[in-house]
């Protein structure tokens, strides 16, 4: 393990420090420390946008805070879910007296942690629901969605979220709109390469060169083959599949395509595995309106690519087409 | 009337946060077999955590908020809100109680386990901390109930509570990181089970002490 | 190796399909294979900025094409010198009838082939000035600085050049204003793993585990030092220094601070970065006015980080500024 | 007067392209002893394809101009852009002269010369292929102007060019990738001279033969 850190456990504080420095037209501090909100004036009159997961995941989560996005964030150690009180402080960070939207990923600490914010928050006067995104196909069969992990496709939810609150939508249309985008969204992740938590120093699992791991999770979860390492054309092919025919997407169908990297593959990669991706889709009808290649959901180091398609009807279309602006994700407006 | 006073049964929450440390290791082992290996850090950074936070004099119910506060204020995951909720409910159902008789105890025991089952949805045989609890409860409810004074009652808790952490011995994980390894989760003890029986015995012997002190 | 690729030696064409497929409002084809120019009318009536360089950089240089930026580049093998003929095509490209600024980095094979490609051009009728990027302080000395090599720096120089040539700027006014970015820049890097060529399939260069190769290149060329990894507060230390020194840097000044992932780097450590990088600037009066933190510019799954600080006057502020759009860089009107 | 026509030295062009094909692996080799290693790469990618778009009864001129685009055209890095505008400069001071004498000979390396000098800035004793093509064309102008035929200056030229190659051996790398190494580069001969004595010496060996032919 060769690092950018100085203590590794102080990893979080010491990045915390830098986004505040980098990024004050977007990110302020909270008085929770593991909290940062949307800079400007307070939510005001509208909904807000919350999430909140384990660091390590860069530009997720915090990276989506901004206007047309998230409001406030929770933030936990490295690949650990942030705590209840973290959760609970981003809900009071977000809250203009419309309620709170919280919006996150399929983890049992993350379930956990939201479900007793959400008590210490009604304490507080402040209504709270949630979206729980399971767009990762490979982690639960089809009839049990319910225990899926949340993945890449968070931040399509966030969009569809964040966008519905910036028109002005009720706490039950934003719910709905953001529900609406996460059941449209099918993921699958591969894994080439572990990665180390710098508080642990060496790979908590371990990926032989030359193979790679199916449908593997955001921390390493084992996916549900290991095979030898294919050509991109083939790697597509397995992820277009899979996600297809999971939702199923159809001919005439307009989509959102998000290919990310998992943080060590060389951003042409991501381009190579689009390029098919891109062209699968269209041999079958299928057409990605909106289209994200980059790193934009990481496991630190981790080697591997990212696959997320999303089903877009005429109000999704309108959400992801709203202007948003985050450290992450810069929608212009057209 | 059995009873301990909140300022007499205190101490027993540095002598849980003490006991956790002190196994610390042993917890990561039997995490580690079956799990991540992560979960005597995780207890014993957060019992050490509120046991800083406590002073000489604090009654039990106030021992017991600083604990639950303190693990939903600064440990994330899972152990966090689910010992967090326990003993904030348990420290609420105390909450004007002053001395704690067998009865209270029971009304607070159950309060602590019905939100653990509401955050974490484990069921009795799922191989949880939930297997520790259930038993140990139905069986100071059952002594109770028999008209047993509290020490008895405590005493058939602390035997319950062992017995059931070695039933998840021979448990298939059905909840948490272990389920993914299904019948090769079978032949270990359940990490978050024997730190619930150890804070369950700890508890125990120190009311136990202080009612033999007391009487 | 565990790679997202076909066939290695393909690797350059098969991801400019995907940059095209996923970019169609940023990116056009041309005649030429390894030339792309800003999707949308041709350049008409300003100067055309060009620039290029060997693949494997991503986003550079590729992604920095788009309105306020670059309007063509030209495409290298896997870090390699584009043609000759490529520079020609790409200026033909850019060209609106009031000549090209080829901005690019200083290395033997670039600086040959744009000079080839500016007497085809200037045979059709095309005239290039050029702006050569030379801010890594560490390959070579103050007194030598004709020997530098162009590195992140670059991208402060195409913003410049590229606001400058959107101003309605003539040739010379661009070229100087690109001139006075790059004179006023300095980059320097740090090393932690090497990569490895696809084509090559092992890395042609080592860095030992616990060991940083400060000064490194992009192309993993020997830095001016190796010794054992330093914590995050002493590299950045080490990085402002040589850089202030450099230039030099003093109170008052205003500048633009650029840190870059070279491709592996948890995008966490670059904060972690950031924020030391941040305090000792203003420690010493240098206000860092805009900011950027991402894999700006990569070596493929290299990991490490660069450093680079612009100093900034009056129209390199307002440069700057000016809105910008590109896979790489946005920049939003004010 | 001695004079070759251009198409009968059009096929020269293919016995220079089939030398560094059939040299590749020594190119390579002593390039990687102070380089990267990827010269005879380079080099043979480029000239292959620039064969591979030749045709039976192209010309001298056409020839070379084939192989300046096609290393312009095809070939990154330093060797298409040297190379490249070599050939390419050389095929236009051919433009127009058929046969070509030694006199136009004399003027087309010298041409050649220039625009390598010009697009590279290599100086001789820098340790690079000028350390051979200026003793080259220095030998063939002495001989020249000795008022020798062409025949004897293109065997002075190719006895000049080998003891140029021979002559970077020596040399410590002033320019290009080697210069780095400083001191380290001396003693090994250098790349770009020898594909460079191996082009001369080639070209020179097919137009004596065709002289010889002509005679
Ligand atoms: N939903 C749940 N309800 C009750 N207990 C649970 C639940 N999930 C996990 N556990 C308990 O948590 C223990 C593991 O705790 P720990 O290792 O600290 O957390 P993690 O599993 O996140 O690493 C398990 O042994 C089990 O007893
Ligand atoms: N500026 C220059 N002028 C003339 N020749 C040069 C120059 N730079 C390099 N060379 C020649 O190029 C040769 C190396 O070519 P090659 O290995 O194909 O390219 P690279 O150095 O980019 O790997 C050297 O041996 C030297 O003769
Ligand atoms: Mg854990
Ligand atoms: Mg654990
Ligand atoms: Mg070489
Ligand atoms: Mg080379």
């Amino acid at each position: 393990m060769n690092r950018v850190i100085n203590d590794p456990d102080q990893v979080v504080e010491d990045s915390l420090k830098g986004y505040l420095a980098a990024h004050p037209d977007l990110l302020a501090a909270t008085g929770h420390p593991r909290v940062l909100r949307c800079a400007g004036p307070k939510v005001s009159g509208r909904v807000g946008v919350v999430t909140g997961g384990g660091s390590g995941h860069e530009p997720a989560f915090l990276g989506y805070v901004g206007p047309g996005l998230l409001d406030a964030v929770a933030i936990g150690e490295v690949f650990a879910s942030p705590t209840a009180k973290s959760f609970d402080a981003a809900f009071q960070a977000a809250d203009g007296g419309q309620g709170v939207a919280c919006l996150y990923g399929n983890y049992a600490g993350d379930n956990m942690n939201v479900k007793m914010a959400a008590r210490l928050a009604a304490k507080a006067g402040v209504e709270v629901k949630t979206v729980v995104a399971n767009d990762d196909v490979a982690s639960a069969g089809p009839h049990e969605r319910d225990k899926r992990r949340g993945v890449a496709g968070e931040i399509l939810m966030w969009k569809a979220g964040g966008a519905r609150a910036a028109e002005g939508g009720t706490l039950d249309e934003v719910i709905a709109a953001a529900q609406k985008a996460i059941d449209q969204t099918r993921s699958i992740g591969i894994g080439l390469s572990p990665c180390t938590i710098a508080a642990a120093g060496k790979p908590n699992f371990v990926i032989e060169d030359g193979t790679m791991e199916v449908g593997i999770g955001h921390h390493g979860e084992p996916g549900i083959a290991v095979m030898p390492t294919k050509p991109a054309a083939e790697m597509a092919a397995l992820m277009v599949e899979r996600i297809v025919e999971d939702l199923p997407f159809g001919r005439g169908d307009d989509v959102a395509v998000l290919v990310s990297g998992l943080g060590a593959t060389p951003v042409m990669e991501l381009y190579i595995l689009y390029g098919h991706v891109d062209e699968m889709l269209r041999a079958r009808g299928i057409t990605p309106r909106h289209r994200f290649v980059g790193n934009y959901f990481t496991s630190l180091e981790m080697s591997g690519v990212s696959l997320t398609v999303t089903r877009l009807d005429a109000e999704l279309e309108r959400l992801m087409a709203r202007p948003a602006r985050s450290v992450g994700l810069t929608v212009l407006g057209s | 009337m059995e009873a301990v006073s909140q300022r007499a049964a205190g101490p027993i929450v540095l002598e849980m946060v003490a006991a956790i440390v002190r196994e610390q290791g042993f917890l990561g082992e039997i995490d580690g077999k079956i799990g991540d290996g992560d979960h005597g850090i995780n207890m014993s950074k957060g019992f050490r955590l509120a046991g800083d936070r406590l002073s000489d004099g604090d009654g039990l119910a106030h021992g017991f908020a600083t604990l639950g506060d303190t693990l939903l204020g600064d440990i994330g995951g899972s152990m966090g809100p689910l010992y967090g909720t326990f003993f904030t409910e348990m420290a609420e159902a105390l909450e004007g109680a002053d001395p704690i008789d067998a009865v209270r105890f029971s009304a607070m025991l159950r309060a602590g386990i019905a939100s653990i089952v509401d955050v974490g949805g484990a069921k009795v045989g799922d191989k949880t901390l939930v297997d520790v609890l259930d038993p140990a409860q139905a069986a100071f409810d059952a002594a109770l109930e028999r008209g047993e004074g509290f020490a008895a009652c405590l005493a058939a808790m602390k035997d319950a509570a062992a017995a059931g952490l070695e039933s998840t011995r021979d448990m298939v994980a059905k909840i948490g990181r272990a389920s993914r390894l299904g019948e090769r989760s079978r032949g270990t003890l359940d990490a978050g089970a024997a730190s619930c029986n150890l804070l369950l015995a700890t508890l125990a012997d120190g009311l136990l002490r202080e009612l033999r002190r007391g009487a």
